[in-house]
């Protein structure tokens, strides 16, 4: 469209009410899923099982949990681009905690993940205290993090293999028999709480406010430094998170796996329709985006199209989900 | 003088007691040892030329700033702002001159934010947040709907929000730094109803505009500041317009007579002719002429459809419907710069949203729209020139700077305004349509601007202008077109415009009514005959 | 420790590998050290994070010559790119030594190098062998450019071509040596093949991926053989659930590096090329003492 | 600094003229630079030799390249992520045109650097035309341009062994006998250029306005849909021009060697000191930026500090130097 509705948007869009708004758009984003999903059933007779179901849910699990935890960020107009490497340090403090201390499930679980926390606290601080762009900060942290998990682990995978109970958390069952991954359970519980959050929270109001508009929410007399550190350090929280997720599901600690997994996840945000300049977003929709990836990948391997012509599929394909959205959003 | 208002005020200490307060900004003292005292009860107006320092006293207040020196006793109580938050718990509230809104929120978000009723600790309580900002924008009985997204929102619309913020938690000491600027004459009285129904013994309204009438109407007394220094305090009803605005200025100034006769200009053929011009939210059948060297007035109240009129017309939003002729070609245009182009300028009416490159200097504001067409050679930028240029409109229309390099976010609300008025003198348009063109402005530079439109139709420039201050329009405008719920209700020659017959077509329910034809004798037929000889001299200039 | 700026006294053989993260070149780095230490010598060991990096291993080849050591080896990404370097090292008077594959340039005086075809051929001739000849197997590959990925693929690809008429072979999926990629892409690719009988991974991460595929699929009747050892496919050996797997030997061809380097340095003689080789192990050799030394944890 | 100080500092960085304020900030950054530089001058006899610091220059051609060109684009208020992998399909198409068609050198070069234009005309077209947000648009553009890439080489590097006088463009030297490679002084050329187009030219001084308010930049007449196109085109053309260099250094198209550079090049420009939300910065301070990054890098491996650890500190002293930066600015 032209650059007047631009101009056009800034004011127009405001059409409907943020939060109406937001749940238009995610069904707007279910749409896309759907007709992806769709055309895939239709394609091959492999992609509509149940078995295949479940294996695209538990794809979705780790780039999920991250994605959904930025996602605060993202609103609150920041980034976050330590999510992966992160996510691979928590997992080798995990390890370091249970396999090298031998300390138990209950506490080594626990720990790992407030560690994450710890990464979004310096995260945060830097961004506030300091002052430093999100983009940097996150950077920085992204490569700190990645030497750190290499130096506590030597370089070397952890293994939980003497951890008893931990691989369950993943791969295991809750329903003993019914083939349900409980990591998928846990990115939905997950996932929730940080939907309440952000949609019913005083924070998450605040999230949305200093996303939309920074100085007129320190105008209006909100702690603007309180509310970053808190998105950053949630942020940590589901880092530390997906670190027990992939970890329990690899069996061990990969130190150098996670590089590249921010991108990912941002993208997942971004498709499922939160704003990179802020102030707009949800986590549902989070969710749907992240799904929309890995249902592609899924679909384009079950199709077994040439590997090379995947990636350029999955291009397009997201160009056209994200465009149909906004035609079918600026009709609404 | 002030000391005076002190001693002669009762033996109780004044509400609020401002003193000796200073407040620098790198290259600029913003106050000097400024001081004023706000009895119980009153309204104190605070006057002063753009730039002198208004609304920095009251960022100091409300805790955004701290100064440098200065004390401030409420009640005979110090208070020292820590905050904005802080400064509401002590008891003080204010309307920026800027907006302090959050777009992407909803009109009840805005309202309570930072303040929003809880559940269970961490929650917010939705229902009550809906229910509170239902009631209080009933209460104050102003036309908002709670859940529409602030963004959306006129800026006419946004102030009274502001105004509602505000009230909202019963400050002690009300500040409102130009609460009118925004609106027409009816909100405003509304307002000042308002005001009168918020203030009793124990509570104090600082009062900043610029416009005198107003002021005499609602205010106590009128405190006076110039160059960042206390002048005067003068009580309203022992004062007159003429001696606040000499205090304000230095020296004796007539103000204009209310309405020159603007007849002495001749308009001459039609540059600009909009028939049926129609939008999907607003704008239906809208049509009129618009003449070479001829100022024609809109005038309508808020949200009557004047600044989507004119949105419409260069593009910046998608039309449904109507046809456009420049100097009697008719014309598609798509977007600001196809209008700009043609010869046709819009000035918008919300500077700091949709006019000013806040972060950049005086002298790139300046040129921005004139950049390609007047300061640079086979795309690269005369630099020189440019800056001689902005050079000479800063002084031209005494925008107080101290250099072009200053970012504009720095200038006063007043000066701001002249930045982006010059942009488009620099690109000298044969149309120029203005939005609330002396929105914030002073007295002086009001004139000032007036004389410079005055100026330019002079010259041969049509120019459009939009305002909400009827005597504004009375002043300028040698025909005013009347606009009602997105309809043009009357075109009146300036002879026959009075604010009485502009209310009367103002507050016209269109359903019934057609669209009058456009009157003006000379348009109609003027337009055939003259456009086409007409068409290259005008052409001249505009094209890029 | 060691590598904080090493002692100037000692011998210096500077090390720029293909990797540095991965347990294979983790292990080549002990081997490397270990021998280090006992011949008295220092190595310092660097390689790109992926073995994509190419203009990122030149640049720490050209790092490496500009702190003049005693010795240089190599294993490069892009052999031809490194050309002009080694030229380099050369006028530096700096001996090269080339290891893991070679490097087509007359410049190195030795390549301590193993074969990655024939060790995929191996692989393939296993999972032939067990598969009875018949079936329809997959791959799972850790890189499609990279020279490493691309010679265990074709390795394996050519003998069951050329040897394996009753076994067809599905084209080659690229999990990028990430074990969760290749999880998922072997789960996809068992839904589309529910009639696979045999997958082949291209070296560690690929071969664990592919097992945590086949599990969470519950194909545990899946022949699947792997590359490279490290603590969990050893396990997953021993416990049947990995029918076996090529390895090379790391430790010993980073030992064998260090010995050229310091021999190279004092000028001896050295053989054109110093073969480390590659084994299968399975269950039944997993824990035999002839391949002890060579499977590294 | 509480919030109410955003407002302050924002008000603060006023003290100083944009043009002053940006050449002010580059010497900071300069400063950073020098003192790191200084730093490893001190620590290893190796660092500080012409041999090392060509060596240095030599290592920041690319990354640098499509750093400058990308600058515009951030300044814009844009970002593309489309550059490394487009980058690799500019140097596979270098490859297809001279290699495979065997057109000459002087056909090739051109035409693969046009390329690069037309990947950034397709990302400018999508964010303004179809209003897809830049980070969407690059991230669909860097996932297509990875996989034709592979296509388009059949997944195998393309030697330009044959192609004479293809290698002297990034490693001859343009006074034989003078060690100082062809790639530096093309880098300093191209970013002269773009350095002249973003200060001097109408299209460059509109960059600035487009950053820092589209919408009133809009209503001031100026197009800014053409605008935005221009930056992508332009950025599009270094990302070619990156391509040729980086082959013509490896002698060979490697179809996925690419892939990370984006995040590296775009680092460079924010430590550089031009803001991600647009608006603001240079290109000068963007090649001090790119600088940072190398000299760290080439130091701490001439240190042969262990790479796990080389991460870590990386990481570290950026925040310093930036956060140093920031200090400096604000006393400024
Ligand atoms: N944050 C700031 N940094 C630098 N200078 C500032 C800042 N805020 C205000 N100033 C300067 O202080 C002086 C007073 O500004 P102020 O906004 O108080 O004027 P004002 O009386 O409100 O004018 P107006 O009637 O136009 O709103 C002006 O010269 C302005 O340029
Ligand atoms: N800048 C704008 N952009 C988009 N829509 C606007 C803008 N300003 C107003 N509107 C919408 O158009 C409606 C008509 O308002 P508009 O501003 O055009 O009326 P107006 O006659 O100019 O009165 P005022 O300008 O005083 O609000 C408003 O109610 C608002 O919803
Ligand atoms: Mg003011
Ligand atoms: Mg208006």
């Amino acid at each position: 469209m032209t650059t007047s509705d631009t101009v056009e948007h800034a004011t127009r869009r405001g059409g409907l009410a943020g939060a109406a708004r937001t749940r238009l758009h995610q069904l707007l984003a279910l749409a896309s899923l759907l007709v992806i999903a769709g055309f895939f059933s239709a394609a091959s007779p492999f992609f509509l099982t149940y078995g295949n179901f479940t294996a695209i849910l538990f794809s979705t699990v780790v780039i999920g949990t991250l994605a959904v935890g930025t996602t605060l960020v993202i609103v609150s107009g920041g980034i976050d681009l330590s999510l992966g490497t992160g996510m691979a340090l928590c997992a080798v403090v995990a390890g370091v905690l249970m396999v090298d201390l031998g300390l138990p499930l209950a506490v080594g679980v626990p720990a790992a993940i407030l560690f994450g926390g710890l990464i979004g606290l310096v995260n945060g601080l830097n961004v506030t205290l300091l002052g430093i762009p999100p983009f940097i900060a996150t950077l920085a942290m992204m490569l700190v993090a990645g030497g750190l998990a290499l130096v506590l682990s030597n370089s070397a995978p952890i293994y939980f293999t003497d951890v008893p109970g931990y691989l369950d958390i993943s791969t295991g069952n809750l329903v003993p028999g019914v083939d349900f991954p409980n990591a998928v359970l846990i990115l939905l519980v997950a996932a929730v709480v940080a939907g309440l959050v952000l949609s019913r929270t005083v924070l998450g109001r605040h999230t949305y406010s200093v996303g939309s508009n920074e100085a007129a929410t320190a105008l209006s007399g909100v702690d603007v430094r309180r509310v970053k550190i808190a998105v950053y350090v949630i942020a940590g929280l589901f880092t530390g998170l997906a670190g027990i997720l992939i970890s329990a599901r690899l069996g061990s600690a990969q130190p150098a796996t996670g590089m590249g997994y921010e991108l990912q996840a941002i993208a997942a945000v971004v498709i499922g329709g939160t704003s990179l300049s802020g102030g707009r977003g949800s986590v549902v929709g989070t969710l749907i985006g992240a799904l929309i990836i890995s249902v592609l990948n899924n679909g384009l391997q079950i199709m077994s199209i040439p590997q090379e012509w995947q990636n350029v599929i999955l291009g397009c394909v997201i160009l056209v989900a994200v465009y149909a959205d906004m035609l079918r959003r600026r009709r609404a | 003088m002030g000391g005076t208002a002190h001693s002669s005020t009762d033996l109780f200490p004044p509400l609020l007691d401002v003193s000796e307060v200073t407040k620098s900004f790198p290259g600029v003292r913003a106050l000097a040892g400024m001081r004023l005292d706000l009895r119980h009860g009153e309204v104190l107006a605070l006057v002063g030329e753009n730039g002198a320092g208004k609304s920095t006293l009251m960022r100091l207040l409300s805790g955004v700033d701290q100064p440098d020196t200065g004390r401030f006793l409420l009640d005979g109580r110090e208070i020292r702002p820590s905050g904005p938050g802080h400064a509401r718990s002590l008891g003080i509230g204010i309307i920026h001159q800027e907006f302090a809104l959050v777009p992407d929120l909803t009109v009840a978000q805005n309202l309570f934010l930072g303040r929003e009723p809880r559940r269970w600790r961490w929650f917010v309580d939705r229902r009550a947040l809906d229910r509170r900002a239902a009631e209080l924008v009933d209460e104050l009985g102003l036309p908002l709907d709670p859940d529409a997204p602030v963004g959306a929102l006129s800026v006419a619309h946004q102030q009274l929000v502001e105004i509602a913020k505000a009230l909202s938690h019963r400050p002690r000491v009300l500040i409102m730094d130009e609460p009118t600027a925004a609106l027409d004459a009816d909100e405003v009285e509304a307002l000042h109803a308002l005001i009168r129904r918020f203030s009793g013994p124990n509570t104090g309204v600082i009062y900043i505009s610029h416009r005198m009438d107003e002021i005499r109407r609602i205010a106590d007394r009128i405190t006076v500041i110039r160059d960042g220094r206390y002048v005067a305090t003068r009580a309203v009803s022992t004062t007159s317009t003429d001696e606040v605005v000499s205090l304000m200025v230095g020296r004796a100034v007539p103000t204009s007579p209310a309405a020159p006769p603007a007849r002495r200009r001749r308009p001459g053929p039609v540059v600009l002719s909009v028939r049926g011009l129609s939008t999907r939210e607003l704008l239906r059948d809208v049509s009129f002429d618009l003449h070479r060297g001829e100022i024609l007035g809109f005038a309508g109240l808020m949200g009557a459809g004047r600044t989507e009129t004119a949105r419409a017309l260069v593009g910046a939003d998608p039309v449904t419907g109507g046809t456009i002729a420049v100097r009697g070609r008719p014309v598609r245009i798509r977007n600001p710069a196809e209008a700009a182009a043609l010869g046709v300028g819009y000035l918008s009416e919300d500077r700091k949203r949709l006019g000013l490159l806040l972060d950049h200097d005086v002298g790139t504001n300046i040129t921005l729209s004139a950049l390609a067409s007047h300061f640079a050679t086979a795309g690269v930028v005369r630099r020189r020139a440019a800056r001689a240029a902005a050079q000479r409109y800063v002084r031209a229309l005494g925008v107080r700077t101290p250099s072009l390099d200053r970012p504009v976010q720095h200038l006063s609300g007043g000066n701001q305004q002249k930045v982006v008025l010059a942009r488009w003198l620099a690109r000298d348009c044969d149309v120029l349509i203005v939005d609330e063109p002396t929105r914030g402005v002073d007295v002086g530079a009001k004139e000032e601007i007036h004389q410079l439109l005055e100026g330019l139709a002079d010259e041969g420039t049509a120019v459009i202008v939009i305002s909400s201050e009827l005597s504004e329009v009375l002043r300028l405008a040698d025909r005013v077109v009347v606009m009602s719920e997105g309809r043009v209700t009357g075109v009146l020659p300036a002879a026959e415009a009075s604010q009485e017959a502009i209310m009367r077509y103002a507050t016209l329910r269109p359903e019934n009514t057609g669209t009058p034809p456009p009157e003006g004798p000379p348009a109609n037929q003027h337009r055939a005959a003259t456009a086409p000889q007409a068409e290259p001299e005008h052409g001249r200039r505009s094209r890029p | 420790g060691p590598g904080w700026g090493h002692d100037h006294e000692l011998p210096h053989i500077a090390i720029v590998s293909k990797g540095f993260q991965h347990q294979f070149w983790q292990a080549v780095k002990r081997g490397a050290e270990e021998e280090a230490e006992r011949q008295g010598a220092g190595v310092t060991f660097m390689g790109p994070s992926t073995e994509q990096d190419i203009e990122a291993q030149l640049n720490m080849l050209t790092n490496a010559i500009a702190r003049q050591p005693d010795a240089i080896g190599l294993a490069a990404l892009d052999s031809r790119a490194t050309e002009p370097l080694l030229r380099q090292a050369e006028e530096a008077g700096i001996p090269v030594i080339a290891f893991d594959s070679g490097v087509d340039s007359e410049i190195p005086v030795t390549t301590v190098a193993t074969d990655n075809r024939a060790a995929a051929a191996l692989a393939a001739e296993h999972l032939a062998g067990l598969l009875g000849g018949t079936g329809t197997v997959g791959l799972v590959v850790h890189d499609q450019t990279s020279g490493s990925g691309v010679d265990r693929r074709d390795g394996f690809l050519d003998w069951m071509r050329d040897n394996a008429p009753g076994i067809t072979v599905l084209d080659p999926r690229y999990g990028g040596g990430d074990q969760l990629v290749s999880a998922d892409i072997t789960k996809a690719l068992l839904a589309a093949h529910p009639d696979l009988d045999g997958l082949y991974a291209s070296n560690e991460g690929s071969a664990l991926g592919v097992l945590r595929g086949v599990t969470e699929s519950g194909r545990e009747d899946l022949v699947v053989v792997g590359f490279d050892s490290g603590r969990a496919q050893l396990d997953a050996v021993r416990d049947g659930t990995l029918a076996g797997a090529v390895t090379q030997d790391p430790l010993d061809m980073g030992r064998q590096l260090v010995l050229a380097g310091l021999a190279a340095m004092d000028g001896e003689e050295l053989p054109a090329s110093v073969d480390t080789g590659f084994h299968w192990y399975d269950a039944r050799t997993v824990d035999a003492p002839h391949l002890a030394g060579v499977l590294y944890q």
